[in-house]
């Protein structure tokens, strides 16, 4: 097991190096100016000159990635041509709340998919799990960012079962303000006991969560689905059917655990896959996340920040799998033995 | 003069030897190669046809080292038949057996499948669409057409029915090429293999005459292997010591399972001489005894 | 000798409903209701890039504007700039030298006075700086501040200095003690009714505003004691916003939901002209548009009433170079759209349907969907002509970089004076310059160069002769020249809840919202 | 993978489903590849006149911002849609599965450092590196094409280096290799044919996900541009419509869902027939 | 104890298995013999309703429950608690994430029996195995030990019959011996009755009292073990007797 540790964690490391290079490469492919962008539209050759050097623009491109290794290392990420902030800052000021999206839509997804799978597979090829399979095919086949706009013209603004936009009334803060801690409102508002926060934005959440979990749910339907008929035909399954156990019982006691490991991998993959799919939604939604920062930083060929965002969902995706793999040792002792 | 030998091959996947120093020589009237599964017998048979290349040690064919042979030669000379699968499965049998040949060969399909037992118009077929004794006979007669001196035969049959195993091995009987022979089924070795080799955990234990071996064995697991065998009409097979227990690590591998097993045990066997046969066993002549 | 004095004189005394001259609160009319409502701007960009008054440039002038004040602000209405900071002024020598009376008794929000020597120095920094539009203090030569209440400025050549000191932009007077310390947004140097409450970057709601209780033009019970900006990206969004009355101001909205806004109980319309249009420049010097009947055809080409009427109303057809309300506008050069024309200038100039196709490289801004329908338009309407218009959308500064390398054939891009005056248009973007940074027509004429170069001065000096350069000017850039097409000119369409009294949208300072002139409808 | 071919489908309405999604793809893919003669109008036709007029007979989607008939525009965007996918999935299946056989088959540090570099781009969602992507290239189709297919190789990387390792050690590869048939040519006769099943089920599974990303790619305004008729663009202008003029919004939207979830379906029942356990993405 | 009358397994409309008569009474071994695919496992697995999908005809009786017309409820009380059944794959038929000693207490629990540590070890140990094992995962142990904690369940859930298909044809053949030990004990020491699939005539003949031989669906030929064997009567059980080496 610590040997498997150390092997994973050193290709974790392996394929952090890959993405930093990479990133690296891809930003020096931007065309435009970074130093027109920071200096501003009008700005004079002088300025432009400083903006310039004050990026390191002028060295050769080895001393460049060299620095730029460097940099992260030490935590500098660089700064924002945009908003002038480090982009370290920006992105801890951002990823909260993509964080909190994605988080409570993975949670809804997983809440979701699970039993919707397991029914799926206790009736399948009847009729609910027919309508699973449809239903969860067009979950995955939707476009979020049309599904978003749906959602919030029929539920929030025609309907007004929920807020239209916002993370939280933003109001409240002054009759109850919010102590953060660890920048995750909804967190926060719980540890610290801050109720009309907490519901207000339990409430904001539902339609962006709702959206944000459409595709995971479905493919966790379907994985669910797909790995428990597997497990099911699988002999042990016919041991336990011969041992007296229920249909119902087979699958959620014995065949779920198994089955689950594909899904956790699936999760890993959804999860880093969902915070950019909230791109398109945080924008509907008005959710101050990662998605505005990044959208606004691509627009304004802000590298040092779209470098910083690639650079962090996919450590987060390099994690999440670190995390996942960890775990799937926990859900099935076969994976331990590797 | 025997056309393969393995001198003080250890052989592995990655970094893992699965087979330990084993010397071992393919003699004329067939070679026998027994032993429990995961021991590594399939492991040694990719040896000899040069699909592994050894850790350590050497293969020798003739008096070159197979590593450096002429390879064209080596592949006239040894073809193997291997358990299942081993044909294509989107390839028609005809263009499998086809592949053997040189372009100007291609006309001998039909005669190469009548050799084997087979009607030449399956050669349009797919395996799929062939039963299991067919597919091997198709086997069996890809790996005749370049004439080899040498078959590898890793368990030819026991993927099949009684029935027909009995129909391949007459088939084999009756060629006239020299054999290794893979297998789990004593009778099988002990009809077309005159001498046999047991491996247990990736080292030979005992190799002899097979009469010798099978009649009486001198090693602890040849003596168990031998009694375990059910026979028809006969008495209930017997199990020698505890069948499940793993190789030891260190010393003789087979001491965990050993009803016989005592203290010199812990030492590592070498092989030596006995009753006309090399034993890996600190107490052959018990054995020997006792079977 | 015999300086104009452009002032009104005095300390203004407006009436209480005019909301765009000076602070009228003061005298507060008792029994009005305390106002504790919180007024919510729906900004579709984020708030604050820059808190530095001298260098900031871009979208924080909507709250800047009202921190901060300058020594005049414009009056949209009377087309003249009217007294803030400064009571009043005159200017001497041709327009030269520039004398300013400042307010008394007014305070900084760090409690300091503001007087003629901070505002030097404010003034003074921003030059120095020379960041932003700090370019639109280029004429000032030197400052003066013989005593607590007088600023004089001498000038290099004659410039309007009033009309300069209205800018929205880098004409702040602040507090040069305390400037260094705004970058964290946590406070502010300025002088105006509102100073900051919080700033919380990249949030919903990134900024709000709180009252400044010493302000000099006092606060009156009904008036909004505290603004928050609640940054909202997409029209729709903010739409839904606004009808559920969670935020009161939408800066934009599309001509479909602003029809419906119309119409929307709870939802009041203002549509008001701005000092926007869309330049359409083509390359004069080298490609295909360097033959002048390319670019005349490329201008017959364009369907200007169907734009129009695309546009439902977020645009009126332009006439000449100069919209409306501001010095220079000439009526009667509304463009016309004549495809017959057009092919037949292109086949004289050897393109066209018979001919071998003609292939045009165009950029355009990323995200801008007016824009996106000018290409729409105008590509399908080239198809035509045998002529394929390659446009491709670029963010801002790539698209720019591309134009100084002179690497498109057509580049189009919005422009607006950044303090009310039209020399803008022709001192950037048509005189010529070795190194191109707006003059991106790339059009060298000596003649035109040095009719530009005296607007500064006819501006100060003499008005009537300048509308007749202006006029001259835009004739030969637009129809001699055919350097630039001007299909619109934009129309700001705000979006407020109805309960709000007051508004009036300034064009000399874009979406700004002026929060201390609105109060709650009765 | 014998096992998998011959593995017996599910019974009933899985088949079926599977069944109803190639029958929308043929209708999808035939209205698209005539649009042309289906269209009710001229692709393109601009007419300011008649813009955002609401569905009617005249127009059964109604028409967009600038006049063009909704219906048209749908039509003809499938075909971008349509050979947006066909490209990305040509491209990506080509070089991935090359690279992926190439790592099966001859494992050891060939296999390590291929594998290693396709966890890098694995590393980035498709659609983040498609974003970063389009900004260097600059939008287009092409851009798109290329961003997707940047992104998509990997994962038939994975795939077939997986099926390939597995058919590598197969006995009728090894006897091949004893009959003397070239490295080169056992991989291309033998090993490649072998492992191409998975990724013709994955092909099926992924043109719905390159569809949606296409669309999100230029629904974000880095795909397709004015004046190609492509759905996420379509989308995209329409968005701020949704309230007031829902038609121009709705129609391509709803030609994104059905034909993702049709490609979608039939990859489903495809993978349910040969092998449930493959991770979707 | 079990007792089959003119059973008929159609899958889809194809007839696998069909099984004139079959009878296992107490303390007894019947072996079922046959080539691949002719039906064996169909025949064993029907016995307990196992067989989904397919169509069962005839009269199967299973101790007093006649279990093609049963309901699940009733099904369910026979399967493991009176008769139990032991696979082929020994790792493959334990499910890989539960422990060997968990499974065996929510069998128990499931028939509403005792489940102490005590019970669970008393079944270990009439099988051999060390009780440590039951805190092992399936794929911790050998197959042996797969196989002999199958029968190990079924002493602890006190069957009274063991359903056994190809319960060895995954081992070796010194393993092999091993299982089948355990079996012949249990039938001696304790009067369980065996029913075994197997394709090993040898092996078959050292254990069963009664033989049937199946091919191609049908039984052609069933009787004592020793006279099936040593006068076989249909051509096809001498074939093969004929192919055993
Ligand atoms: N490709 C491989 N990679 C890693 N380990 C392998 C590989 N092939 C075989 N092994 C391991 O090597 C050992 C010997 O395997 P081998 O196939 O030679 O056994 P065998 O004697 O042929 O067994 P069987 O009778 O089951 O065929 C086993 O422990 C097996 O797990
Ligand atoms: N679920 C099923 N659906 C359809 N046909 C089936 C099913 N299960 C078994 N069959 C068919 O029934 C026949 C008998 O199968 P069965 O498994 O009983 O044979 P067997 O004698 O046990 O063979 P083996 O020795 O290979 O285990 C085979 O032809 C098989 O293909
Ligand atoms: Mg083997
Ligand atoms: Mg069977």
């Amino acid at each position: 097991m610590a040997r498997y540790l150390i092997r994973r964690l050193g290709q974790a490391l392996l394929v952090v190096a890959g993405v930093i290079v990479l990133t690296f490469v891809i930003m020096r492919l931007v065309p435009g100016d970074p130093a027109v962008a920071y200096a501003g539209p009008k700005a004079t050759p002088e300025q432009l000159a400083q903006a310039r050097e004050r990026f390191g623009l002028d060295e050769p491109v080895w001393v460049q990635l060299g620095a730029y290794v460097r940099d992260l290392v030490t935590g500098d990420w660089g700064t924002s041509l945009r908003t002038r902030q480090p982009v370290l800052d920006d992105l801890a000021l951002a990823f909260p709340a993509s964080l909190e999206l994605v988080g409570a839509a993975l949670l809804l997804a997983i809440a979701v998919g699970v039993p919707v799978g397991v029914l799926a597979a206790r009736y399948k090829t009847k009729f609910p799990d027919l309508g699973v399979r449809v239903t969860s095919m067009l979950a995955v086949s939707v476009p979020v960012f049309w599904l978003a706009l749906a959602l919030q013209t029929v539920f929030a603004s025609n309907l007004g079962w929920f807020p239209v936009a916002g993370e939280y009334d933003d109001s409240l803060n002054t009759t109850s303000p919010l102590t953060l801690w660890t920048n995750i409102t909804i967190v926060d508002a719980l540890i610290t006991g801050n109720w009309p926060i907490f519901t207000s934005t339990l409430r904001h959440l539902v339609l962006p969560a709702l959206v944000v979990a459409a595709y995971p749910a479905g493919v966790i339907a379907q994985m669910v689905r797909a790995t428990l008929i597997e497990e099911a035909s699988q002999d042990h399954a016919r041991l336990e059917r011969a041992l007296g156990f229920r249909e119902t019982s087979i699958l959620t006691r014995f065949a779920l655990r198994p089955a689950l490991n594909p899904v956790l991998s699936l999760i890993a993959l959804v999860f880093a896959y969902a915070i950019v799919n909230g791109f398109l939604v945080e924008a509907v939604f008005n959710w101050p996340g990662l998605g505005r920062y990044a959208v606004d930083s691509i627009f304004s060929g802000d590298t040092p920040a779209i470098a910083g965002v690639t650079l962090l969902v996919a450590l987060v995706y390099v994690l999440a799998n670190l995390v996942v793999d960890l775990l799937q040792g926990v859900v099935d002792p076969r994976a331990r033995a590797r | 003069m025997t056309l393969l030998r393995a001198e003080d091959v250890t052989l592995g996947y990655g970094r893992t030897p699965v087979v330990h120093g084993v010397t071992l020589d393919l003699a004329e009237g067939g070679t026998g190669l027994i032993g429990e599964s995961g021991s590594g017998k399939t492991t040694l048979a990719r040896a000899f046809l040069g699909l592994l290349t050894p850790m350590s040690g050497n293969i020798w064919y003739g008096t070159q080292n197979l590593r450096k042979a002429d390879r064209k030669a080596f592949r006239a000379d040894v073809q193997p038949v291997f358990q299942a699968e081993s044909l294509d499965p989107r390839m028609r049998v005809g263009r499998s057996i086809a592949e053997a040949l040189p372009r100007s060969g291609r006309h001998r399909v039909p005669e190469l499948l009548e050799q084997v037992g087979l009607a030449p118009d399956l050669a349009t077929r797919r395996p799929h669409e062939l039963s299991g004794g067919q597919r091997q006979r198709v086997v069996i007669a890809r790996a005749l057409a370049v004439r080899p001196r040498l078959l590898i035969l890793d368990e030819p049959t026991s993927a099949l029915d009684v029935t027909v195993q009995a129909r391949i091995l007459d088939l084999l009987a009756g060629l006239d090429t020299e054999r290794l022979l893979i297998t789990h089924n004593l009778a099988v070795v002990e009809r077309l293999c005159r001498t046999s080799h047991v491996l247990f955990a990736g080292r030979v234990v005992e190799s002899g005459p097979t009469a010798d071996l099978l009649g009486r064995p001198a090693h602890p697991y040849t003596l168990a292997l031998r009694d375990a065998v059910p026979k028809l009409g006969g008495p209930p097979p017997v199990a020698r010591g505890r069948a499940e227990a793993r190789p030891a690590p260190s010393g003789c591998p087979f001491r965990l399972r050993c009803p016989l097993a005592a203290p010199q045990c812990e030492r590592a066997p070498e092989p030596r001489e006995v009753a006309g046969r090399r034993v890996a066993c600190h107490r052959a002549e018990d054995v020997l005894a006792g079977s | 000798a015999g300086g104009q004095v452009r002032g009104a004189g005095g300390t203004p005394q407006p009436t209480a409903d005019d909301g765009t001259g000076a602070p009228t609160a003061a005298q507060a009319e008792p029994g009005g209701k305390e106002n504790d409502a919180t007024f919510v701007y729906a900004p579709n960009l984020d708030v604050v890039t820059d808190w530095d008054p001298a260098s900031s440039y871009s979208n924080e002038i909507i709250a800047m504007s009202n921190i901060y004040e300058g020594l005049t602000r414009y009056n949209a209405e009377t087309k003249k700039p009217e007294p803030r900071l400064a009571t009043e002024w005159s200017s001497a020598d041709d327009g030269k030298q520039w004398t300013f009376k400042l307010r008394q008794g007014v305070k900084f929000h760090t409690g300091a006075p503001m007087d003629a020597e901070a505002a030097k120095k404010a003034i003074e920094r921003t030059i120095k700086k020379n960041a932003g539009a700090a370019y639109i203090w280029g004429a000032v030569d030197t400052i003066e501040a013989p005593d607590a209440s007088t600023l004089k400025f001498s000038l290099k050549y004659a410039a309007p200095l009033d009309l300069v000191a209205s800018s929205g932009y880098a004409a702040y007077i602040y507090d040069t003690e305390a400037v260094d310390a705004v970058a964290d947004g946590k406070s502010d140097a300025g002088t105006g009714p509102y100073t900051i409450d919080s700033w919380r970057k990249g949030q919903e709601t990134e900024l709000t505003l709180k009252a400044f209780e010493d302000y000099w033009g006092g606060w009156k019970p009904e008036q909004y004691k505290k603004v928050a900006f609640r940054v909202t990206p997409e029209i729709t969004t903010a739409w839904q916003l606004l009808k559920r009355g969670e935020v009161n101001f939408v800066q934009r909205l599309n001509p479909q939901l602003f029809q419906q806004a119309g119409s929307t109980e709870g939802v009041q319309a203002s549509q008001t002209p701005s000092f926007q249009n869309l330049l359409v420049l083509f390359n004069t010097e080298s490609g295909p548009t360097k033959d002048v009947r390319v670019r005349q055809a490329l201008q017959y080409a364009i369907d200007y009433d169907g734009l129009v009427s695309a546009l439902k109303g977020s645009g009126q057809k332009a006439s000449g170079l100069v919209p409306p309300g501001l010095l220079g506008h000439v009526f009667g050069m509304e463009p016309v759209h004549d495809l017959s024309m057009a092919q037949e200038l292109m086949t004289s100039a050897g393109y066209g349907p018979d001919n071998p196709e003609l292939k045009l490289t165009m950029t355009y801004a990323q995200g801008d969907d007016d824009q996106k329908l000018f290409v729409t338009l105008l590509s399908s309407a080239l198809k035509k002509l045998n002529v394929t218009l390659q446009a491709r959308p670029m963010a801002w500064n790539a698209q720019w970089d591309l134009g100084k390398k002179k690497g498109q054939d057509v580049f189009v891009m919005y422009w607006y004076p950044d303090y009310a005056d039209p020399y803008s248009w022709f001192l950037n973007v048509f005189r010529s310059s070795d190194k191109p940074e707006f003059n991106l027509s790339y059009l060298k004429d000596a003649g035109i160069d040095a009719a530009i170069d005296g607007l500064p001065r006819l501006t100060a000096t003499d008005p009537f002769a300048a509308e007749m350069a202006y006029d001259k000017l835009q004739k030969q850039i637009v129809n001699d020249k055919a350097a630039v097409a001007v299909p619109y000119v934009q129309t700001y369409q705000r979006a407020l809840t109805a309960g709000v009294q007051g508004y009036k949208d300034n064009p000399a300072y874009p979406n700004v919202v002026f929060f201390y002139d609105l109060k709650p409808a009765a | 993978m014998t096992a998998l071919v011959t593995r017996r489908a599910l019974p009933g309405s899985v088949d079926r489903l599977a069944l109803a999604g190639a029958a929308l793809i043929v209708l999808v893919v035939l209205a698209a590849l005539l649009a042309p003669w289906i269209a009710p109008y001229p692709a393109d036709e601009v007419d300011p006149v008649n813009a955002l007029l609401p569905p009617s007979g005249a127009h059964w989607f109604g028409t967009d911002q600038v006049g063009r008939d909704v219906l048209t525009r749908v039509l003809y965007g499938g075909r971008t849609s349509l050979s947006i996918a066909v490209a990305v999935l040509a491209v990506s299946a080509a070089v991935g599965v090359t690279l992926g056989v190439v790592a099966g088959y001859a494992g050891g540090w060939v296999r390590d450092v291929i594998m290693r570099v396709t966890d890098v781009f694995l590393a980035f969602p498709a659609l983040l590196l498609s974003l970063t992507l389009a900004v260097v290239l600059q939008p287009s189709v092409t851009t798109v094409v290329v961003a997707i297919a940047v992104t998509w190789w990997p994962w038939y990387a994975r795939l077939s280096a997986a099926t390939a390792a597995s058919i590598a050690n197969r006995p009728y590869v090894d006897a091949a290799r004893c009959l003397g048939v070239p490295a080169p040519l056992v991989v291309v006769r033998h090993v490649l044919p072998n492992s191409l099943t998975p990724v013709l089920v994955q092909l099926s599974l992924d043109a719905g996900g390159v569809i949606l990303t296409a669309a999100a790619l230029s629904y974000l305004g880095l795909g397709a541009q004015e004046p190609v008729a492509e759905w996420g663009l379509m989308v995209q202008q329409g968005q701020t419509l949704f309230t007031t003029n829902w038609w121009v919004v709705t129609f391509p939207g709803l030609a994104i869902l059905v034909t993702a979830f049709a490609f979608n379906v039939l990859g489903e029942g495809l993978r349910g027939a040969l092998d449930p356990r493959r991770i979707v993405k | 104890m079990i007792e089959v009358r003119d059973l008929q397994v159609a899958y889809g409309g194809r007839v696998v298995a069909r099984v004139p008569e079959l009878d296992l009474r107490a303390g007894e071994c019947v072996a079922v013999v046959g080539e691949s695919g002719s039906g064996k496992s169909t025949t064993l697995l029907s016995l307990l309703g196992l067989t989904e999908g397919a169509d069962v005809s005839g009269h199967v009786r299973v101790c007093g429950v006649d279990v093609l017309t049963a309901t699940p409820r009733e099904l369910r009380a026979i399967r493991g608690a009176r008769v139990a059944l032991v696979m082929q794959s020994p790792q493959a038929a334990l499910s890989p994430t539960t422990r060997l000693g968990v499974l065996m207490r929510r069998a128990l629990r499931l028939h509403g029996l005792p489940s102490g540590e005590r019970v669970l070890a008393e079944a270990a140990e009439a099988v051999m195995l060390d009780p440590g094992i039951l805190r092992r995962y399936p794929h911790e142990i050998s197959g042996g030990q797969a196989q002999r904690f199958a029968i190990a369940l079924a002493i602890a859930l006190g069957a009274e019959a063991i359903l056994a298909d190809e319960p060895t044809s995954a081992l070796d053949v010194t393993v092999q011996a091993e299982v089948v030990g355990v079996l012949r004990r249990l039938r001696e020491e304790r009067g369980l009755a065996l029913l075994l699939v197997s394709h090993d005539l040898a092996l078959v003949s050292t254990i069963a009292d009664r033989v049937l031989v199946m091919r191609d669906g049908t039984v052609v030929e069933s009787g004592p073990a020793a006279e099936v064997l040593s006068r076989p009567a249909h051509p096809y059980t001498r074939e093969l007797l004929e192919a055993l080496p």
